[in-house]
């Protein structure tokens, strides 16, 4: 065990999978001085430039480059690093990455991660600072992982480069310089099962991102007046573990949900829509969402501060549902 | 050039693949026997087979939604592609993809594809993978004149020439974008005029002379192997048919398109004069080689018609691995 | 009244557009020969060349001209040809067109209408038969109508091509050939008012694009059964008319979603959590939807009936409430 | 050229007020008062500035994320940009948008962008409207060397050039996307040699040379607004500062630095030294507008500081028209 900051858990894990498996290529921009976001520091000096890429920017170029060396046997990890950089290369994520192996008729894998920074709080206003999970989750072929915590993020970036499908994997930028303990060895948590971050009776909160550490702050203050509050961390959202949400909430009765993104057509209503179909019986109140209102992120802190969710605003969903 | 007698007859009935592949097609569409976009390769024919040629099996190409020449020249089966465009279990693509995404990856075809553009950069990935490999295999990529001012064809010229990858990018200039000529979609007399802007070399043969692409892509293919990058082969040819079967074809004359279909300009005309003329096959072998291919090509629709359609219960398979 | 076409309903709005605004423009993949959709028939004979243009294959950068001409003073109408395409332009629409007004301190107004073929029924497989509602609705800053009937598509329209904001217009293409009664004179259908296409008591239907008949058909079957479906169509999705589906979900007290696109992530998701939310307490049932499965619309004719959803699946999902 | 030893006076303070404006920006990110991304255009002053000079104020301009000198170039007020540095109700943009986001459309300043290569579509639609509606407007798009490689500016130039905008194109060659040499990212020496690709004439000069910019964009300017279409001006420049303030620039040596800061080359030295050596400002002169220009940022400061932020109730407003 070490205690490392998310943004490390990630390097070493990309190092892990690059000593185990020499098919696994490294592209972005600026990756090789360590890329922007400061996740890739290392990697070049360790593997070479034939491994580690320098990209120009054309994210549509060089994605689509890595869904084709992912076709003939490599196992390319992209940074993407905004996710708000996704809308100029969309098409070889949804088109390509991930229907290519349903419309050949299965004959082919497209191993291939794609990593992308998401979330605000840095002050870098609308087009750098957007969460988009619910566009993932929309596509059918992907896989979409959202960690936490260093722990799950080292464990699911290995299953994630390990994995024969098309995965993008988020990182919340305000999480990069969040410390945890992590083993130093590698180890793999399967994408697809969601964790119980605190146990809790009353209510389940399933929470993503850095939600996730508000919403145990938010338990822990709530247990003091009796609440006993359930946080569940999908840590994938597709697949989304639903059996798990559907027995925490069955043991619960209520629901809130709590995410970055705005709340309209956001992941949440996914989840929302699930539990009102099925297990409508075993709620005892409206399901709430806390998340993002409908507006681009704003620059000015106040705003911002405004803008993503707060621990204030989950204690009032939760007591809303209480009452 | 170094074809024999032998490999330039093997080219001819190539061509004629795809002819009679293609005029079949357009028969089972217009009777509906056959549904969806089908976009038909007639008139450039020469193209396909003369980059094809000059490649192993296990090279790659990918292909574009006019994609059907390119398959039957790089190896692709008839009855396999027939079986697909009938929707059936036993197409290329259990019948889940149709005439935009036929693949074969053990042909090193990485497939059709519905949207332009979107080919080069998956070519320029499979010359990443071969480079890091470390073995010799070169990618190909056919796209048109129209798609040449999408985003990401610009994108991939650039990546494969920084990265000097053994990519060749093969301009179909069939003077059409849809409905668009040539001249009102780009500036540009030639798409190639463009690749200096990438430190390119680039070619521009007579696409409907086999022979001429075949040695362009020939010379591509060693500078590939040897690792000295990319090319970039520009080949005018004209778009016979319509964009797609079922066009009314309002943007041109008639005129204009019978003038591409006479015996100097058809590809396959000819390259049948010139086997002919230059005593590489008579009459006889090149009739019977029509007559195998018309065979070949009604067995293959047979073979569709026959195969069973896909069962409901495939509909969810093949999404994951 | 006149009966028409839905796609001659689309034609002749935007002529009526043209002749009341001269800073309509039309722009799109070959439109001066009518376009492949074959909707914008006549326009260039009728307006000339400099008002209807001809773009070539970059819709990044067409869609981009569009938000910069409608920065200065223009109406764009943009055909986008199939929604699939979205992918290469999607950063044009969601990071400029509508965060702009936002970003600059709502110093800016992009009146812009994008039009999109939508849905399958065709045959033309997994890269043309798309329907990306939900995608379109989490951005905040847009507006996405999307018409299920010739009249309803007339009056939205001149209400996208007069709004002062970005506005996406879908248009489902098994519905291009669907014949309607249609007003000859302009007028206009507010945007964000839902419509209640068949009164009923027993279940609410909220449908979308062709499902809307669908769900019709139903009605009236269900209706000889002694069964009373209320058939609501939003025509909008954002905005979304969340008063009417409240009020009708209060007065069936069940509700059941139907749409084209792919459950997981849809625009369904976004109702079902706003119901499950907002008339929990009315609810008597589960919340359905009826939507696509989770993968690639195939191309196979068998497969894709079984793909979209189907009246039968639409009286199950009723049934299953009801009971 | 036709500038008056006024209007070369206009174009030196232009120069200094940005290079004051970052020097003093750069400061308030280190001291932490300003936050947010925020990237310098000191060592670029002379492109902004030669280019904006040619321009009339109904002019369109599109910038990118290192928007400050544009902005101030084309006439957008400092204490009103500092304000929004500043996050303040008083900005450009209520504070909503920062300083990737700055736009004044009186000004014809359509914006910053934090979208590497959207400006150009953006610059290209709002020629196309100035040819539509018949006034003499002209449209120049500003965009680096990285931006040239994504595929958006690719499909802006083929935009411009078959509808014969009035656009114009100014790259700002800075050596540098990001931490990567130009070198690295394209094989082309200069960018605007890919301008022969799509017909727009192209011009390179020595960015660093404000007159040299003014006179080639005056050129440009006029061929644009006689309908003559779109021009290329390559602006050889060097870019100072980190990419972002806080950028370790781990990718460059100091030497290679400092070599572009020296009298010779450094912009405003050289500008300064010329109106010097031809009479066309006396020290004194030169002097007293460094003082005013280094009040007006000072005054910029105060009233940004001084300003309010944004009310909580502003954050859901300007979502829609
Ligand atoms: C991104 C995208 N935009 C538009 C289309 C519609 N479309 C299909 S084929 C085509 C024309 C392609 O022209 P070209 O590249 O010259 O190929 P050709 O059809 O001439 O073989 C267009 C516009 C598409 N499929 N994808
Ligand atoms: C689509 C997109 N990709 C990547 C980035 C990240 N990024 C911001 S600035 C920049 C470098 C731009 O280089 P250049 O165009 O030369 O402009 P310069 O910074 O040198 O002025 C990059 C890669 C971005 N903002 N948008
Ligand atoms: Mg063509
Ligand atoms: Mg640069």
């Amino acid at each position: 065990m070490a205690t490392m900051k998310l943004a490390e858990a990630i390097n070493q894990t990309i190092v892990l999978e690059m000593e185990r498996d020499p098919d696994v290529l490294v592209l972005g921009i600026d990756n090789c001085a360590g890329g922007v976001l400061g996740v890739t520091g290392g990697l070049k000096d360790r593997f070479g430039e034939n491994r580690v890429l320098d990209t120009p920017i054309s994210e549509g170029g060089y994605l689509g480059a890595a869904v084709g060396a992912a076709a003939v046997g490599c196992r390319p990890v992209v940074e993407l690093m905004f996710v708000d950089f996704i809308g100029v290369c969309m098409d070889q994520l949804f088109n390509q990455a991930a229907k290519m192996r349903y419309m050949f008729g299965g004959k082919v894998k497209i191993p291939l991660v794609l990593r992308a920074a998401t979330g605000g709080g840095v002050g870098a206003a609308a087009q750098h600072s957007q969460s988009l999970e619910a566009w993932f989750m929309h596509i059918p072929g992907l896989k979409v992982v959202y960690p936490s915590t260093p722990y799950d993020a080292k464990g699911l970036l290995a299953s994630a480069i390990q994995d024969d499908n098309p995965v993008v994997f988020l990182e919340n930028k305000a999480l990069y310089a969040s410390e945890g303990e992590v083993p130093t060895e590698a180890y793999t948590i399967p994408i697809g099962k969601a964790d119980i971050k605190r146990e809790g009776s009353d209510v389940t909160v399933v929470a993503t991102g850095q939600m996730v550490g508000k919403a145990l702050m938010v338990a822990e203050k709530m247990a003091s007046d009796g609440v006993s509050v359930e946080v569940l961390d999908p840590r994938s959202l597709l697949p989304l573990d639903e059996e798990a949400i559907l027995t925490s909430v069955k043991k619960t009765q209520r629901l809130v949900i709590v995410h970055e993104e705005v709340a309209f057509a956001g992941s949440g209503a996914e989840i929302a829509a699930m539990v009102a179909e099925k297990a409508f019986d075993y709620l005892d109140a409206p399901i709430k969402r806390v998340a993002a209102p409908f507006c681009p992120v704003p620059f000015a802190a106040g705003l911002e501060a405004e803008y993503i969710p707060s621990e204030n605003r989950i204690v009032e969903a939760i007591k809303a549902i209480l009452e | 050039m170094n074809l024999s007698n032998e490999e330039k007859v093997g080219m001819f009935a190539t061509m004629l693949r795809i002819r009679k592949f293609e005029e079949k097609l357009e028969e089972l569409v217009l009777t509906g026997n056959i549904s969806g976009f089908v976009h038909l390769y007639i008139g450039e024919e020469a193209v396909a087979t003369g980059v094809c040629s000059a490649l192993k099996i296990s090279d790659y190409i990918t292909s574009t939604h006019r994609g059907h020449g390119h398959l039957i020249a790089k190896g692709g089966k008839t009855d396999l592609m027939m079986a697909e465009l009938f929707a059936k279990k036993t197409g290329y693509c259990k019948g889940k993809g149709g005439s935009m995404h036929i693949a074969d990856l053990e042909l090193g075809i990485l497939g059709a594809n519905g949207i332009v553009g979107a080919g080069p950069p998956i070519a320029v990935g499979a010359g990443l993978a071969s480079k890091y490999k470390g073995n010799d295999n070169v990618s190909v990529s056919f796209f048109g004149d129209g798609a040449s001012n999408q985003g990401t064809v610009h994108e991939a010229l650039n990546l494969a020439s920084i990265w000097k990858l053994p990519v060749i990018f093969v301009i179909e200039n069939n003077c059409f974008a849809e409905f668009t000529h040539q001249a009102d979609h780009q500036c540009c007399r030639l798409v190639s005029e463009r690749a200096e802007g990438y430190r390119i070399p680039s070619v521009v043969v007579d696409g409907n002379d086999v022979l001429a692409v075949y040695e362009a892509t020939q010379e591509a293919v060693k500078s590939a192997r040897e690792g000295k990058g990319p090319t970039m082969i520009e080949c005018n040819t004209y778009r016979i048919k319509g964009h797609y079967v079922g066009d009314p074809e309002t943007y041109r004359s008639e005129e204009e398109r019978a003038s591409w279909q006479s015996a100097d300009k058809d590809p396959i005309l000819r390259f049948e004069k010139r086997l002919l003329d230059e005593d590489i096959a008579d009459q006889n072998t090149l009739d019977s080689i029509r007559q195998e291919i018309q065979d070949e090509i009604e067995k293959a629709v047979e073979y569709a018609k026959e195969s069973p359609a896909p069962d409901i219960s495939e509909l969810m398979k093949d999404v994951y691995a």
